[in-house]
């Protein structure tokens, strides 16, 4: 075993190398329509903040490596290197100021997917050692703990008592041959005990067969965070073990949005296969329970709410009309963000910048595209379906004094089920 | 001991000819005839687009300006099987017409009359004779005693002026000048008035090809489309001034070409007996009734004439590879497979081969007449060496019982009090030039009423374009182009393959008639007519030999051929 | 455009239309040189056979520019027609050779065209010409 | 010697009138392209000028440029070789021929060395070519022009060949054809291209010399600019169709029987300069694009090979389709090859990349 | 050289055939240097085709979305205008058409010659400002390189020849077409070893960019 090393990375890098990527490539013009899209930019008006500059390690490897001209460029010295120095200078372009919210990769004229570049970059970073120590940090303990936070399964136990006795619901536990396996993240499990109870209610009363597994709770993945494919996937892999050991023929992703990519997209690649199982969102779970009428609501909310979409699950997967079918059944008075679905901004805590203190600065001022965006529709309390999504916006909210509470849409719905 | 006689440059010709005559005495008993510059075109067209041969064919010759130019989009026509509407064939008959009238009027004023007339005996002349004689011979308005002594004033101030310009050093109070002074009055003024006429006359080719010398021709048709209600085509007023055209020639040919023509010649009747040379005449016939290109309704028919035998005409194929073909025994170029042989144009070559087929290094004095003196081919038919041109076609005429030509031949006989034999000779020649510029210029008439009747008749159709994109050709094909040009019988053969030219031979009416001996020694037409019954006066002043070689209208450019890039010879010099 | 005095609208030529274009230019060129020549008096001459007309346009333009009251002929190396157009002080002025073809046709924006006005030096001689002519009078006697 | 007489003099002898005069002054403007203004000028010009001697010397030509010269109608041929010029040496239109003709040659260049105008059509072969493969009376062409070029005042190219190489000149070239400018180095030279030049351009250029005893103002291939100052596109009384994008598409098509820009049917009018859509041929009877003849671009040099005559100006003059086809296929092996060596190096990347450990992770941190 | 004509002819023949030539093989080197380098296969369950969305990207991509026009509306409209000025000028007039019909025998009915005029004035105008723009936003300035310059004047050159040679502003003619063919010829040279290449690789890239987003659903 070797050490990180630049030409780790560069291998990394190259292996990383597709059509598409190519394609991309060839085609940006250095327009800076991208910067447009950026947050990070936006907010600080700094133009190396512009996305496809954040691409440029990327970049040199493939016009010096995979292009005829560029390796005739570049024997003539005029292409220049990938150093480890511009790695080291790259490290804060790809994780600090990039939430892999994909913004970018929907504005571009010529069509170039940044984000699914910038995913491919990272993995180029971690591997020549240049990943944020904050990252590093939670990928470990999710490999070596199951969970980024270092969460055990008996404090999860002791969420589950809890809401067994405030509910009087069993809470199914490695039940075998269910129709659903569900997944939590840490976060929620300490900061929002609340979605697990509202999950236990909600099943319950549309009769829906689930089940946690003791060998995997976690569905969060800080290997597609940090840029790892090889973390990642033994991440899924954990998931992928439990789900066929309990014979489920589904797997719920909670309200976290990276978790659902991860999952969903990203997962059958990285363990090279397809799933035995099907993913779902706990968004489109309940959406699809509300269309089969297998969720009976009775009053609606009628102070004026919005909504967040994350932007993992709206831009990056396409979950969008369910969470707005599921507002409608329980709010009367929901208005959506002026730029919302997949034209969404990103609250400025995604892609793995939530876990890296470093980034704390560029976290709030990208916020604050979030903050203008509420400003303008002035909802009384926020709905979002995602943990960090939902963290982002509490603390943003209050460090800029808006008195704007968040709520999670699952546990808005629950608290709208006709008892039985 | 015989004396070399030179005569070069043979001037009033179109091109560049050279004569040299061996004598004997007085009399001429070899004559050799050379055409001394070359410029390669069958090689340039090759690869070229067949569309456009007819602007580099036309530019053969500036004289008979539009027939290589026809000839060319005939032989791509018939190449391809092209058809062209009615209206363009009758538009092409005017057009040739009318160059056949332009050019033998300027021909017989221009460029031989000089032959025949004294400039100088005209200051002697009785303006009041001069326009008594005008008047016994024609009804041409201008005859006035006043008129005829502008004309002297004018010449006398020239004369006077000490700057003789192109009359000087004319053989001027030559022995052989027989016109009285007030013929040659009225032929210098006639001089003048043709110059002015001609201008009028080829107004018509300017008409239906925009420009006049080298109107503008096209594959499939004519360029010029009829619309009655647009400014911009052939309308009534464009066809007004075609009649007004057709007017000014046929009054000028009846009322001054052909009094003058008849009237010059009494008094040249020793002319009749002299100059007759081959006695064998080719005709590939032309000037179509309808809009195909069919030999049946030829005005000039088609046909060979052997042996003075008027009484059995020989048809020609243009294909056949055995009837017309060209040798090069004393032409300064090479064929790959031998030089004692004939080729016919389909497989010709144009390979120059100056220093080794025998030309004499310049400056030279004589040239080697034993091997190549020319580069002029000399084309044969059926290994005959055969005179083509005018008097080739009143023969034919004449031969095949065309009426008007018998009625105009006669009478012109019989005014001179001549056999019908006198026809054999340079007189002959002359005199046969102008009697078909009566026929084809009465025969404008025809062509002129047929094309209007097409288009009261609503018929305006001018230019086929079904074979027009070189995308709907056949991957070879080839074809012959063929036309009676003024100086006779004109081909064009052309390969084309894949769209392009393969190979293109033009054999030309200067040809036939000044190529150099062939394999078997037998001289061309130029060179048998000097050598039959002409003797010189006056060596110094070869007259004569002007007289027989210009009764040709030699266009000499038209007749040499080009050069292959193959060989050793082609230079490519490109100064920019 | 030009004046008042222009033939009868409804009988000109439609304006505009490509054919046009080219007459259209003259006149503009008319009107300039008669503004001109009312304030400076300086006559000015147009070379009609160096304009690209399209066929029929000078046709057009003739009629446009009508006829007035005087005509001329002069006769020297062959005819020369001059007239007036209906434009006062707009003057047509055909030269002809000896064979009626026209050598140039020009427009003269003139109180009258240079070609009508005799010679000056012809003048000096007029004296000495009716002199010769009354003596041959007086020797043929009338 | 009586040769000295002026035009004016000439004239008035012919009993020319001086309203007379002032009309041939005028016509004479006009047929310069001079501004009618300009007449007065010519008038006093006119009244000295003398008859300059021509030597008129032709090489490997067609003779369409003699035969154009006589279809000037102003002035016409007769008035140009009786009045305005003395035309010693002319192999179509002189008396003389064989020796005699040579004769006139030698004593007009004698009579008037230095001065006499050396008028040439056609190309002849270069120093480098073959002198026998065109000759007159045993002369070869070059040989004849350097000689009379010795005594001229100045040289007048008339058509394409002289002035540009012209037909003979044309892709391959086989002779060796050069042009007149490619031989004069220390006289001037008036280039009168054409195939052949508008009669009245001819007759233009020749009264032009007569009257200022001058060459006219040239352009940088030494034309007169009065006559190839503009372009026939920019003449052309069919350019407003350009302009509004109407075109014949074929030669009895409604377009071109409307008399639309025959832009597509490969005219070259655009890149033509000439006199023929102001002067005319023929005595401004038609032009080629007024009879619906597309420009043949015959004025310029090179004209010969600049593509087919019937290709629009924009289309290449010839489409090597084997070239690009090969180029294309060149183009796909190197681009195939880059790929081979380039999956080469992803699939070793692949296989070259080290997983990346939580351990080693670990250790960084 | 020194001779326009003879110019002309070597823009119009040789060095012809040589662009076309260098920009056939370029293009085709790049494109099979991107379509050969593949995708790895995808295992994940598709919530949509790829097909259908990434063909859709292609031409909706071609529009911003309200949003970025509100943030950036010069880049949206001048890019427009001179994109669609570029393509107006290139492929409706009728000198082009005929030169297109030539080389691949496809034609289409062009545009009047004012309306090309006056489209290919605009986009002068429309370059001009685009470049001024580059340099001063300071995005554009960050991100442009040298190529990007160049590939301005290369773009901007057969636009302004072709101007200055349709308007007869310089002489003498088959000068003012050769430099304008030229200038032509340089930008197809040009075009596959620069960023040029998006002329064909931005649909691509649209294509991929349409594909992975419809494989999961989102309409991009």
């Amino acid at each position: 075993m070797s050490e990180p090393s630049i030409e780790r990375g560069l291998q990394a890098l190259r292996a990383e190398i597709d059509a598409p990527v190519a394609a991309f490539f060839s085609s940006c013009v250095h327009c800076g329509l991208c910067a447009q899209a950026c947050p990070f930019y936006l907010e600080t008006g700094d133009p190396k903040y512009t996305p496809v500059l954040k691409l440029e390690p990327l970049r040199r490897v493939w016009e010096r490596e995979f292009t005829l001209w560029g390796r005739i460029k570049a024997g003539l010295g005029l292409s220049p290197k990938v150093t480890d120095a511009l790695l080291a200078e790259w490290e804060e372009l790809l994780y600090d100021s990039c939430t892999m919210c994909g913004r970018c990769s929907l504005v571009c004229p010529v069509g170039n997917d940044l984000q699914y570049m910038i995913r491919k970059a990272r993995e180029g970073m971690v591997a020549s050692g240049h990943a944020p120590e904050g990252l590093i940090g939670a990928a470990v303990r999710a490999v070596q703990t199951g969970s980024p936070m270092g969460l055990q399964w008996k404090t999860l136990e002791v969420q589950i008592r809890h809401v067994e006795s405030s509910t009087g619901l069993t809470v199914p536990v490695d039940v075998p041959d269910v129709e659903y396996l569900v997944l939590l993240s840490s976060m929620e499990i300490i900061n929002f005990p609340e979605y697990l109870e509202a999950i236990a209610r909600i099943f319950d009363h549309a009769g829906v067969g689930w089940t946690l597994s003791t060998d995997c709770f976690e569905a969060t993945n800080a290997g597609v965070q940090i840029g790892s494919k090889d973390i990642a996937a033994t991440l899924v892999q954990r998931i992928v073990d439990a789900a066929v050991k309990l014979r489920v023929k589904n797997v719920i992703s909670p309200e976290c949005g990276h978790a659902y990519t991860a999952v969903r997209w990203e997962g059958p690649n990285l363990i090279g296969r397809p799933y035995p199982f099907h993913v779902y969102h706990i968004i489109e779970v309940l959406d699809a329970l509300r269309a089969a009428g297998r969720l009976r609501t009775e009053g609606k909310e009628t102070d004026r709410l919005s909504l967040h979409d994350p932007c993992n699950l709206a831009r990056k997967s396409g979950v969008i009309q369910e969470q707005r079918n599921l507002m409608d059944l329980v709010a009367e008075n929901f208005v959506d963000l002026e730029e919302h679905g997949r034209y969404q901004w990103c609250c400025g805590a995604g892609g793995g910048v939530s876990s890296n203190e470093r980034a704390d600065a560029l976290r709030r001022a990208a916020f604050k595209r979030k903050k203008a965006q509420i400003e303008a529709v002035e909802p009384e309390r926020m709905v979002t379906m995602c943990a960090t999504c939902r963290t982002q916006l509490e603390e943003g909210l209050e460090e800029f004094n808006m008195d704007i509470p968040v709520v999670g849409l699952t546990e808005m719905l629950a608290e709208h089920l006709v008892e039985k | 001991m015989t004396e070399r006689v030179v005569v070069d440059p043979i001037t009033r010709i179109e091109g560049h000819l050279r004569i040299e005559a061996e004598l004997s005495g007085d009399t001429i008993i070899g004559a050799y005839s050379s055409g001394t510059m070359v410029r390669g075109i069958e090689t340039i067209l090759r690869g070229r687009d067949p569309r456009d041969a007819w602007a580099f064919t036309q530019r053969i010759c500036g004289v008979c300006t539009l027939v290589h130019g026809i000839a060319a989009v005939r032989a791509v026509e018939d190449a391809l099987g092209y058809e062209i509407p009615a209206n363009a064939q009758l538009i092409r008959n005017l057009m040739i017409g009318a160059q056949f009238v332009h050019d033998h009027v300027m021909h017989f004023y221009h460029l031989h009359a000089l032959d025949w007339v004294d400039i100088v005996s005209a200051l002697q002349a009785d303006p009041k004779q001069t326009s008594a004689l005008a008047q016994s011979i024609s009804d041409y308005p201008k005859s006035s005693p006043g008129y005829f002594a502008d004309v002297q004033r004018r010449l006398k101030g020239f004369v006077e002026g000490g700057q003789l310009g192109i009359f000087a050093n004319g053989y001027w109070g030559h022995p052989a000048y027989r016109l009285p002074a007030e013929a040659n009055l009225m032929a210098v003024a006639h001089y003048l008035e043709a110059l002015a006429w001609q201008r009028d006359a080829a107004r018509l080719l300017t008409i239906f090809g925009g420009k006049n010398p080298h109107p503008n021709f096209v594959v499939g048709g004519v360029t010029s489309p009829i619309d009655l209600d647009s400014d911009s085509a052939l309308n009534a007023k464009r066809l007004a001034q075609v009649r007004t055209i057709i007017d000014g020639m046929q009054t000028f040919v009846d009322q001054v070409y052909l009094p003058d023509t008849l009237a010059i010649a009494g008094f040249y009747k020793d002319w009749a007996e002299r100059g007759e040379g081959l006695g064998n005449f080719l005709c590939y016939g032309d000037l179509p009734a309808g809009a195909a290109l069919d030999p049946a309704t030829f005005l000039f028919p088609r046909g060979v004439i052997l042996d003075r035998d008027l009484s059995r005409l020989h048809d020609v194929d243009l294909h056949a590879d055995d009837e017309i073909q060209e040798f090069i025994a004393h032409s300064w170029y090479d064929y790959s497979a031998g030089n004692d042989q004939g080729l016919h144009p389909y497989d010709g070559e144009t390979n120059l081969s100056y220093d080794a087929r025998g030309g004499v290094a310049p400056p030279y004095r004589q040239l080697d007449v034993a091997q190549g003196y020319s580069w002029l081919k000399s084309p044969r038919w059926k290994g005959r060496s055969v005179e083509v041109g005018p008097l080739a076609r009143v023969l034919m005429l004449y031969a095949s019982g065309h009426e008007q030509t018998r009625g105009l031949v006669d009478s012109a006989l019989a005014r001179l009090d001549l056999p019908v034999e006198a026809l054999f000779s340079t007189l002959g020649r002359t005199a046969a030039r102008t009697l078909e510029t009566k026929v084809i210029a009465d025969a404008l008439d025809g062509w002129y009423d047929a094309l209007i009747g097409n288009v009261r008749a609503g018929e305006l159709a001018t230019f086929n374009d079904r074979l027009w994109e070189p995308a709907t050709w056949p991957r070879e094909a080839r074809g012959a182009g063929f036309m009676e040009a003024p100086r006779g019988a004109l081909g064009h053969w052309i390969v084309i393959e894949d769209g392009r030219i393969a190979n293109y031979q033009a054999v030309v009416p200067s040809t036939w008639n000044a190529g150099p001996r062939d394999p078997d020694g037998v001289p061309g037409a130029y060179e048998a007519a000097l050598q039959d019954n002409t003797q010189l006066v006056d060596a110094q002043q070869p007259l004569e030999i002007l007289r027989t070689i210009h009764s040709f209208d030699p266009c000499i450019a038209c007749a040499v051929h080009l050069s292959d890039p193959h060989t050793g010879e082609s230079i490519d010099i490109r100064v920019t | 455009m030009t004046g008042g005095s222009v033939s009868d609208p409804a009988t000109m030529p439609a304006a505009g239309g490509p054919d046009w274009d080219a007459a259209k230019a003259i006149l503009n060129e008319v009107r300039h040189a008669l503004r001109h020549f009312v304030a400076t008096g300086e006559s000015t001459l147009i070379d009609l056979r160096a304009q690209p007309f399209a066929p029929g346009d000078l046709e057009r333009l003739l009629a446009w520019l009508g006829r007035g009251e005087v005509e001329a002929r002069v006769e020297a190396l062959g005819p020369t027609r001059v007239w007036e157009s209906a434009v006062p002080g707009v003057w047509l002025v055909d030269h002809r050779d000896g064979d009626d073809q026209r050598l140039t046709l020009q427009i003269e924006v003139a109180e009258f065209p240079e070609i009508l006005r005799s010679p000056a030096q012809d003048i000096e001689q007029a004296v000495a010409i009716l002199d010769a002519r009354l003596g041959a009078a007086a020797d043929g006697g009338p | 010697m009586a040769a000295s007489k002026t035009l004016g003099e000439r004239l008035r002898e012919r009993g020319v009138s001086r309203r007379g005069f002032l009309k041939y002054c005028a016509a004479t403007a006009s047929l310069m392209a001079l501004p009618p203004s300009m007449a007065p000028a010519i008038a006093a010009a006119l009244e000295r000028a003398r008859r300059p001697s021509v030597i008129w010397l032709s090489f490997q030509e067609c003779t369409g440029c003699t035969e154009s010269l006589t279809r000037s109608f102003s002035p016409t041929i007769e008035d140009l070789i009786l009045d305005v010029v003395s035309l010693d040496y002319h192999h179509t239109l002189q008396a003389a021929s064989g020796e005699a003709a040579e004769r006139a040659r030698e004593e007009a260049m004698r009579a008037h060395w230095g001065e006499y105008l050396l008028v040439v059509d056609g190309s002849l072969p270069g120093p480098r070519a073959n002198p026998g493969y065109s000759t007159i009376a045993g002369i070869s062409n070059l040989q004849m022009l350097e000689e009379a070029l010795a005594g001229a005042a100045a040289v007048i190219a008339i058509g394409t060949c002289a002035a540009f190489g012209g037909l003979p000149q044309a892709r391959p070239n086989p002779t060796g054809a050069v042009s007149v400018s490619d031989i004069v180095t220390d006289k001037p030279v008036i280039n009168v291209p054409g195939c052949p030049p508008v009669p009245m351009v001819i007759t233009g250029v020749l009264a032009q010399y007569l009257v200022f005893g001058q060459l006219p103002e040239l352009d940088e291939y030494r034309r007169p600019r009065a006559f190839y100052g503009q372009a026939i596109h920019d003449r052309c009384y069919r350019r407003p169709f350009y302009d509004k994008g109407l075109f014949a598409e074929t030669f009895d098509d409604e377009g071109a029987r409307a008399g639309w820009c025959l832009y597509r049917l490969g005219c070259k009018g655009p890149s033509t300069y000439n006199a023929c859509a102001t002067m005319r041929w023929n005595g401004g009877t038609s032009w080629p694009v007024e009879a619906g003849a597309p420009c043949l671009g015959c004025s310029e040099a090179s004209f010969w090979d600049a593509g087919g005559f019937y290709r629009a100006l924009s289309v290449p003059a010839e489409i090597d389709g084997a070239r690009i086809l090969a180029a294309g296929a060149v183009g796909a092996v190197v681009g195939g090859a880059a790929v081979a060596l380039t999956r080469r190096r992803v699939r070793a990347g692949e296989q070259a990349r080290e997983p990346v450990t939580v351990d080693e992770l670990e250790q960084r941190q | 050289m020194s001779d326009p004509m003879a110019f002309l002819l070597w823009v119009k023949g040789p060095m012809f055939n040589w662009a076309l030539a260098i920009f056939a093989l370029g293009t085709l080197a790049r494109l099979l240097e991107i379509f050969l380098l593949g995708r790895r296969p995808n295992y994940a369950e598709p919530r949509g085709g790829e097909w259908g969305p990434g063909l859709r990207t292609v031409l909706t991509r071609s529009v911003a979305d309200p949003g970025t026009f509100q943030r950036a509306p010069f880049d949206v409209l001048v890019g427009w205008i001179w994109h669609v000025g570029f393509l107006i000028a290139l492929l409706l007039f009728i000198p082009h058409i005929e030169l297109i019909q030539a080389l691949i025998g496809l034609g289409w009915p062009g545009l009047p010659n004012p309306v090309v005029d006056a489209a290919t004035a605009v986009t002068l105008v429309a370059l001009v400002a685009t470049l001024i723009h580059r340099l001063r936003h300071p995005v554009k300035r960050h991100l442009s390189t040298a190529e990007d310059y160049l590939i301005w004047t290369v773009t901007f050159l057969p636009l302004i020849t072709g101007y200055l040679a349709y308007h007869r502003l310089i002489g003498p003619y088959p000068l003012a077409l050769g430099l304008h063919i030229l200038a032509a010829e340089i930008f197809l040279i040009v075009l596959p070893f620069t960023k040029l290449t998006h002329i064909f690789t931005a649909f691509i890239a649209r294509w991929y960019n349409g594909a992975i987003f419809g494989r999961k659903g989102v309409q991009s």
